[in-house]
């Protein structure tokens, strides 16, 4: 039973602070990332529960024990650093049992064994008798998960465990990162500001901004429903379009009105209170679409292409309406062109308000689906 | 820098591993360093068996003594030559050195070995190249041009052969860090400027001096304490302070006064006003390091 | 053996076994006869085993010298230069040698008396003379010939340098006239010395701590007025401070026809000349007026370390006896051309028709013995004596050169060298 | 190859291109170069000569002594023993000044320690203080402590020392942070993480520290010729003195002079030759 | 008139052949994105036109003359690096004259003019006093275009101009470049390793691997008519799926037979000619779809869904079929888990086939849209 427990953890250096009251549980065997902007204090709150770093206020427990004051190697964890921090010196066989040696429990014959079994789920038994210097990042990579998982931790952290290596590589990781955990099953914290990772890596994601959590939830209802602003600007490439609106009623409908377009809200009454506010509109770019394929009688309005970027299975556009800019994402093989008008209209189910604090008021989306707010499987 | 806490937090370790480091210092180095100050005060004889208190006397005699404030200016000029000197040929050997695309390792190992150079053999082997009579550099210099070397008796050139010895056996330091320091500049600004077409020594002035500026400043310190502290076995092998005191630099006036006239009070003098010197080059190598420190590669 | 002395230490002795360092002073030959010497006595005397080392120059020898007495581990002889023995004595540093030799085995009677009156002071004996020399000079009688000067009618005043000079300039390939080390032993001292006139006041130091020094007075004018004279002139090869060697160089190779020398290196000048092919003269040292009242002896005394032990000491005393018996002096004498010591290596020396041989020999003997007793020939005494020789070499350079004049130069050395003096003594709170 | 009949117009071009920028840089190099060995290589070749041959000012062929100055400096005028002494002084005080400032640069950067930045002050501040500034009272102490003479006397006042201190704890400083967490989160030891982490990463610039260190005490003049009166624990640069001064009898034997000079100069251009490598990195941080 | 023209350049390191015969012609005016993985010879081949580098063999005539023995100050061309080059110790303004004072050709006024000319197009005017240390990445970006724009040049090349930036600048900067080129019409060579800024960017982008040119087209067509296997790998992410199939014929149609699936190919003759052969199908994640989204008739087969990657905008599958993996993209909030078996069909019109030598010998589509194929606008 490995579970995390952080109680209004906060971090102060000595001018800045890093993290500013977190709580948050993670269950045993689940898969956490943390993600967020750089310098919002992911690593510093990962450190913290590693007892690398000292802890300004709050508790850390961990299987039920707290570990506030603990000295990182009685706190049954093991970290997998960013830059791996294997000792160059030594061999990947080396780096594994170095560690271990340090502790006096292990029999030689234990370490052996153990670093063997570490080495085959890992598929690097060829590599034990090479230097750091002699292998691939990926390799590099699994030697460094390899000794935290020859000490048999109760928990895993992960700090940007990807992010040094490129692009092809960090998707075949990110997969065998999953089977991996799938086989193991044990509780980890996985650290990253890449939100690809982040959403396929996690069985819950936390977003984290300025030291504090703006919200905890599965992918799916991160991208979904998001809890506010940054979260919604956060999670998506290319962002949401977020525009200010006028929220009116008109009709009996209660309607967004922006000047460039007027946008009837559906399931009104959730955004009826707002009538007569100024409010944060929320559209994400494929939520837009050409007037052509929205369902007949949908509102549409006219906007002007300003920029044009194939993407190859996409083409995005860069129009203009009303003042703001709409980032939009019609099909790749488009005859549009910068300069061109073109009749646009939302997907009407998938529409966000947000408030001046930025707290989002209003999705369009009823219901998330009870699935995606579980850990799957 | 880092209030990131440290692995070992056992003060008495600490303290032990710091032990024969600061036991050392204390009694090598600030001992003997404060006793400086102390016998400064006292008029000596015989090597410390005989003394009398006499306050600020030495420095008295010292500011007063012509022989003196003529040693301090030699030691003035000398190290403002040799610090120039240095300079200039270390600064020419370099952008060579760092210029040219092929050979340039082989070229730097061959131009810092000087930094290898014993200085008394230094001065040995110029004694003899440069020796009045035998010296081979002096016959073809006698011969092919209309100067004749008698330095065994000229002050000024006694001065100038010193300092070339000393220029000689300190290049090798100094290229070896402004080697090192053209090489940080990165290498696309060398290739702007070849696509600007900057001829050579407009590149040298404008773009690399100002950018190597700081390791200039560091080794001005160096050579001037290099020049202060480094020549005596020079001064010693080659002109024992002559002719004429012409070469009698302050570090070499210094041992006599110490061990050959035996005034250890008055060379403990000597000591301090050497120990203010370096502490004002140290105070402005900091000083005009941190000026440039936005340079910082 | 190097590993051992430096991780050991000095030369420590155990169970009676005594080694004991000489420091001396001579390479090459001179060094290797004293070794042998040392290694004969060590051979005849049992338990003690005496090391002779060269241990530098005349001024090195003697600040390691107290410097080693400092540090508690000194030599168990040294050799010191004659005008150290002020500072020797005043140090304290060693044992007044008279206490330590075996009083049977030392006739001081047989000793020259102008030897024994230099070192003696206060009517002590603190060292051991030795080897005692004087400045003589030696001219090339070949290119003297050649010149069409009298071979062996030497120049006996300045002015008569001077026209030798100038002759043999002219008439042969040679380019300078003379040369000598600028070394105030020759230059000032002995000049002072024929001249009869005394270098510093109250005797020359020796009635009394010297407060006054007499560069610039007209002995001291007449010689640097000639000096400058001959330098300007382009008769001088100057061939650099206390540079023997180059001095001796330049007179073997051919370069000049006069030199003005250390009779302690007659045995080599004697090879040297045969091997450079031209017939060495030797001349009393010439003065400006061709006074000659006499020399002051050169050359150097063993002293004994008081930090030793007794018994140290007394091998000590035993060795150094034994390098003053008439046959070790004159085998000294005729391996060098230092003169014996005493009158019975003399005597010895002649009766084996020694000097008839090599009259260059003689020389030197015959100058010393022409010597009048003054307390000018006796030779000057003070503490700063090698210091005042630096400040007056140094300042010898600049009046040569012209950096200064005669006068000027002269003043700034009784200026400096009495300052030297005034905080010597000011410090000094011995004896007196 | 082939290229070049292929393109022998376009090769050529722009060759000649190139020959008035690099070509006058190659010469001067060559020049100063030339004319900064040029002393050393007329030593070694003197160093060959009779004391005849050398006197015939222009005569600068290989000489007729062939070696036997060599053997005469180091057996008739004590050089085996100047370079025996000068070796175990200058390997002493590497490894012991390698030693103490590894322990020292250990404790400054891996302890929590009170007045960490005082301590480390503690130790910059000694550059102030070369030997000249201190050299009477230094003096006075070995002979008070009976030291003179002694490897003690040579080796003592330079074990300890500010540069490698610093270069040490900047080294240890560059040391990526995760290495040093993986070792906490791992439980390990100072004195195995010392050498089982610390030393093996710092094999460079412990070579860098090394060569500098060993070239430093070689080099030494004024210190050993103070702190030694006695010839046979003297070192080889202060041997330089004695034989020069040896020579004042007679003719000047400026062969052997040479071989003693070319003896005295060996060792440490050959540790530079040999480690120049870790030594100009390790340079590169000294200068910070 | 500035055209570019490379005939069969090499360039040979002492054991690495870095670039292997390139011809290639860019025309004036053109912005042309040279674009590949690390190490492939993009920034080889640039520095060769700049002149920086020796050419091993072959030409380089830029406007018609002959200019591989120049040096590069004698080319005519101005080059904005990586980390922007700029001196340190000078400010923006002398930045931007250096270059120029040193060719004696300009008066002081003309210079001063220029570059107030620049720094007005650039937006720079008021940061012109400030040395680099004091600009932000984007703004020390712009002084180095000024820098390369007071030249005015006939040839711009740029290498990796906004890899230094910040996600959210690189946007930005993207964007101006593409209106900067409009303005000035200067035939560019761009380097990236970034397709976005490939796509984007370039008139036509040309695709480079292990020093030798892969293809050279206007983005979509890359995209869609990718010449061969390299090059439809390294365009599109996640990259297309490519499986091994047998063509067969089947009841007069001609079919890619790979065990778990058999599709027909539309425009059969194109294909009939590998009837009997095996060949590698691809076919992008975008153009698998659920059968559920297929128009009826459609060929369909059965996976199983292996890994399951929400990526919010949508779902990524990972799907096993007669042994094979297909990525496939689904609709974002589709109930589909791991485990799960989905039934699958292609997009007819979106299929390639490649042959051993990895040459595409097949796309389903027949004709490239004309207005792709030439420099748009
Ligand atoms: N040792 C420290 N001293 C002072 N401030 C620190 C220290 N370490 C981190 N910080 C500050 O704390 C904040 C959070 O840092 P942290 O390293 O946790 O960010 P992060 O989210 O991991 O960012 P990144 O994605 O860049 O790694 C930042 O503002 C950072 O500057
Ligand atoms: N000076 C050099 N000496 C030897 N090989 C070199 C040199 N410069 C580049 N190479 C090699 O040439 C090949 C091409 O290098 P180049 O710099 O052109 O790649 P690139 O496509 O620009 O890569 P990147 O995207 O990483 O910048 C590489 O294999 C590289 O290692
Ligand atoms: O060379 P020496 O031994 O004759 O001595 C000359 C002087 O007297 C030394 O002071
Ligand atoms: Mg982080
Ligand atoms: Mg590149």
């Amino acid at each position: 039973m490995s579970t995390i427990t952080l109680q209004d953890l906060e971090k102060q250096y000595d001018d800045v602070s890093a993290v500013e009251g977190i709580d948050l549980e993670v269950e045993d065997g689940e898969f956490l990332v943390v993600v967020g902007p750089s310098g919002c204090g992911k690593s510093t709150t990962l450190r913290m529960i590693a007892g690398l770093e000292d802890v300004t206020a709050g508790t850390i427990t961990i299987s039920g024990e707290d570990v506030t004051a603990r000295p990182p190697k009685d706190r049954d964890i093991a970290m997998v650093f960013q830059n791996y921090a294997l000792y160059p010196h030594m061999t990947a066989a080396e780096n594994m049992k170095f560690g271990m040696r340090s502790v006096s429990e292990y029999s030689d014959a234990e370490i052996d064994e153990r670093v063997a079994d570490a080495a085959d789920t890992l598929d690097i038994a060829d590599l034990l008798d090479r230097r750091p210097e002699a292998l691939s990042g990926g390799e590099r990579q699994r030697v460094a998960i390899g000794r935290a998982l020859v000490r048999e931790p109760s928990v895993f952290l992960l700090d940007e465990p990807l992010s040094n290596l490129d692009a092809k590589l960090r998707v075949q990781m990110r997969a065998e990162l999953l089977k991996l955990h799938r086989e193991l099953d044990a509780t980890t914290v996985y650290v990253t500001h890449d939100q690809t990772e982040a959403m396929t890596l996690g069985d819950r994601v936390a977003v984290l901004n300025d030291g504090r959590l703006q919200q905890v939830a599965s992918p799916q209802r991160l991208y979904d429903f998001p809890e506010n602003r940054f979260v919604a600007g956060f999670i998506g490439e290319p962002a949401m379009n977020v525009v200010p609106v006028e929220v009116r009623e008109r009709g009996g409908d209660v309607v967004a009105d922006q000047g460039g377009f007027v946008q009837p809200l559906p399931n009104g009454n959730a955004a009826a209170e707002l009538v007569g506010q100024q409010a944060a509109f929320g559209v994400r770019p494929e939520d837009v679409s050409l007037a052509t394929n929205l369902p007949a009688g949908a509102a549409t309005f006219r906007a002007t292409v300003t920029v044009r970027e194939p993407l190859g299975e996409l083409l995005l556009l860069h129009c203009e309406v009303g003042g703001a800019e709409l980032q939009v994402k019609v099909e790749p093989r488009s005859d549009i062109y910068s300069g061109d008008t073109v009749e646009l209209g939302f997907d009407d189910q998938r529409l966000h308000l947000f408030d001046d604090t930025g707290d989002a008021v209003y999705h369009s989306a009823t219901q998330p689906d009870p699935r995606q707010t579980v850990s799957p499987e | 820098m880092s209030t990131q806490p440290k692995p070992f937090d056992s003060t008495r370790q600490a303290a032990l591993l710091l032990l024969p480091t600061v036991v050392v210092l204390v009694a090598f180095l600030y001992y003997p360093g404060l006793e400086t100050f102390r016998l400064s005060l006292y008029r000596t004889l015989f090597l410390g068996q005989q003394t009398t208190w006499v306050g600020l006397g030495n420095f008295a005699e010292l500011a007063t003594s012509a022989a003196y404030r003529h040693s301090f200016l030699v030691s003035i000029l000398f190290a403002a030559v040799v610090v120039a000197g240095t300079l200039a040929v270390s600064l020419a050997v370099s952008y060579m050195v760092f210029t040219v695309e092929v050979g340039s390792s082989t070229y730097l190992i061959a131009a810092i070995w000087p930094y290898a150079l014993p200085p008394a053999v230094a001065a040995i082997l110029l004694n003899f190249i440069l020796h009045p009579n035998l010296g081979i550099f002096t016959h073809y210099l006698e011969v092919f041009t209309p100067f004749t070397l008698d330095w065994f008796n000229s002050g000024p050139q006694a001065f100038a052969v010193v300092a070339v010895v000393a220029i000689w056996k300190q290049l090798g330091y100094n290229i070896i860090f402004l080697v090192a320091a053209l090489n940080n500049v990165p290498e696309t600004l060398t290739e702007n400027a070849k696509l600007d077409g900057v001829g050579h020594l407009r590149l040298l002035r404008k773009v690399y001096l100002p950018l190597v500026a700081p390791t200039m400043v560091f080794l001005v310190v160096m050579n001037t304490i290099y020049s202060f502290f480094s020549t005596f076995p020079l001064v010693d092998l080659m002109t024992s302070g002559g002719p004429g005191d012409a070469t009698n630099l302050l570090i070499f006036k210094l041992y006599r006064d110490a061990f050959e006239f035996s005034s250890l009070g008055l060379a403990s003098a000597e000591s301090v006003v050497l120990f203010v010197l370096v502490a004002v080059l140290m105070y402005v190598q900091i000083r005009v390091t941190e000026g440039y420190a936005h340079y910082g590669a | 053996n190097g590993l051992n002395a430096i991780t050991s230490g000095g030369s420590n002795s155990s169970s009676g076994d005594l080694t004991l360092d000489f420091w001396h002073i001579f390479g090459d030959e001179l060094g290797a006869t004293l070794e042998e010497m040392a290694a004969e006595f060590s051979d005849q005397t049992d338990g003690v085993t005496i090391n002779a080392v060269n241990n530098g120059g005349y001024r090195d020898n003697l600040n390691q010298a107290l410097q080693a007495s400092r540090a508690g581990d000194p030599p168990g002889i040294v050799q010191i230069f004659e005008i150290g023995t002020r500072l020797a004595l005043d140090s304290d540093a060693f044992t007044p040698i008279g206490d330590l030799l075996p009083e049977d085995e030392i006739d001081f009677d047989d000793f020259l008396p102008s030897v024994l009156n230099y070192y003696r002071i206060d009517g002590t004996l603190n060292s051991m003379p030795f080897n005692s020399s004087n400045t003589i000079m030696l001219y090339n009688k070949t290119a003297f010939e050649e010149a069409g000067l009298n071979p062996e009618s030497p120049p006996r005043s300045l002015a008569e340098v001077r026209s030798a000079a100038e002759t043999i300039v002219d008439q042969t390939d040679m380019e300078q006239g003379i040369t000598w080390p600028n070394h105030t032993w020759m230059q000032v001292e002995q000049q002072f010395a024929k001249q009869d006139q005394v270098l510093v006041n109250n005797e020359n130091g020796r009635a009394g701590r010297p407060t006054e020094t007499n560069f610039n007075t007209e002995a001291g004018r007449n010689v640097y007025e000639w000096w400058k004279g001959m330098a300007d002139a382009g008769l001088y090869l100057n061939p650099g401070i206390e540079a023997w060697g180059e001095a001796r160089q330049a007179f073997l190779t051919g370069k000049v026809p006069m030199l003005w020398d250390s009779t302690s290196n007659m045995v080599s000048m004697r090879t040297g000349a045969e091997e450079n092919g031209f017939e060495l003269g030797s001349a009393y040292l010439p003065t400006p007026n061709g006074d000659n009242t006499g020399v002051v002896i050169g050359g150097g005394s063993l002293w004994v370390p008081d930090a030793l032990s007794d018994a140290k000491k007394e091998a000590a005393g035993e060795f150094v006896a034994y390098l003053t018996q008439t046959e070790q002096q004159a085998r000294w004498h005729r391996n060098s051309g230092y003169f014996p010591v005493r009158q019975s290596a003399i005597d010895q020396l002649t009766e084996n028709g020694w000097f008839d041989e090599n009259p260059n020999f003689r020389t030197a003997f015959d100058q010393l013995q022409d010597t009048e007793d003054t307390p000018a020939t006796r030779g000057a005494v003070m503490g700063v004596f090698p210091e005042a020789r630096t400040i007056n070499e140094e300042l010898s350079v600049s009046i040569v050169n012209g950096e200064v004049s005669v006068e000027e130069g002269l003043s700034r050395m009784d200026t400096q060298v009495q300052e030297a003096l005034n905080s010597y003594s000011g410090s000094y709170d011995g004896s007196e | 190859m082939a290229t070049e009949t292929d393109q022998p117009t376009a090769r050529s071009a722009r060759f000649t291109d190139r020959l008035p920028d690099h070509v006058p840089m190659h010469l001067g190099l060559v020049a100063a170069i030339a004319l900064m060995a040029s002393p050393l290589v007329l030593a070694v070749v003197m160093s060959t000569q009779t004391t005849t041959e050398v006197y015939q000012v222009t005569n600068v062929g290989i000489g007729s002594q062939g070696l036997s100055n060599y053997q005469a400096a180091l057996t008739e005028y004590n050089f085996t023993t100047y370079m025996v002494n000068s070796l175990v002084m200058s390997v002493v005080i590497v490894v012991a000044k390698v030693a103490l400032s590894l322990l020292a640069a250990l404790a400054l950067v891996y302890y929590e320690l009170p007045y960490e930045r005082a301590i480390f002050m503690f130790i910059l501040l000694t550059l102030l203080l070369p030997v000249p500034v201190r050299i009477v009272p230094l003096f006075q102490l070995m002979a008070d402590l009976g030291w003179t003479n002694t490897l003690l006397a040579l080796t003592g006042p330079y074990v300890a020392s500010a540069t490698a201190v610093f270069l040490f704890r900047q080294h240890f400083m560059s040391i990526p942070d995760s290495l040093i967490e993986t070792a906490r989160v791992d439980g390990v030891g100072p004195l195995r993480f010392l050498f089982g982490v610390l030393v093996p990463m710092s094999r460079g610039m412990i070579a860098g520290v090394c060569v500098i260190t060993f070239i430093y005490a070689w080099n030494q003049f004024l210190w050993p010729l103070v702190a030694v009166t006695n010839k046979s624990s003297q070192v080889v640069q202060v041997g330089i003195r004695y034989i020069q001064g040896s020579a004042q009898a007679g003719l000047t034997q400026w062969g052997l002079i040479m071989a003693a000079a070319v003896l005295a100069l060996l060792p440490p251009l050959f540790v530079l030759l040999a480690l120049h490598r870790p030594l100009l990195e390790t340079f590169a941080i000294q200068q910070k």
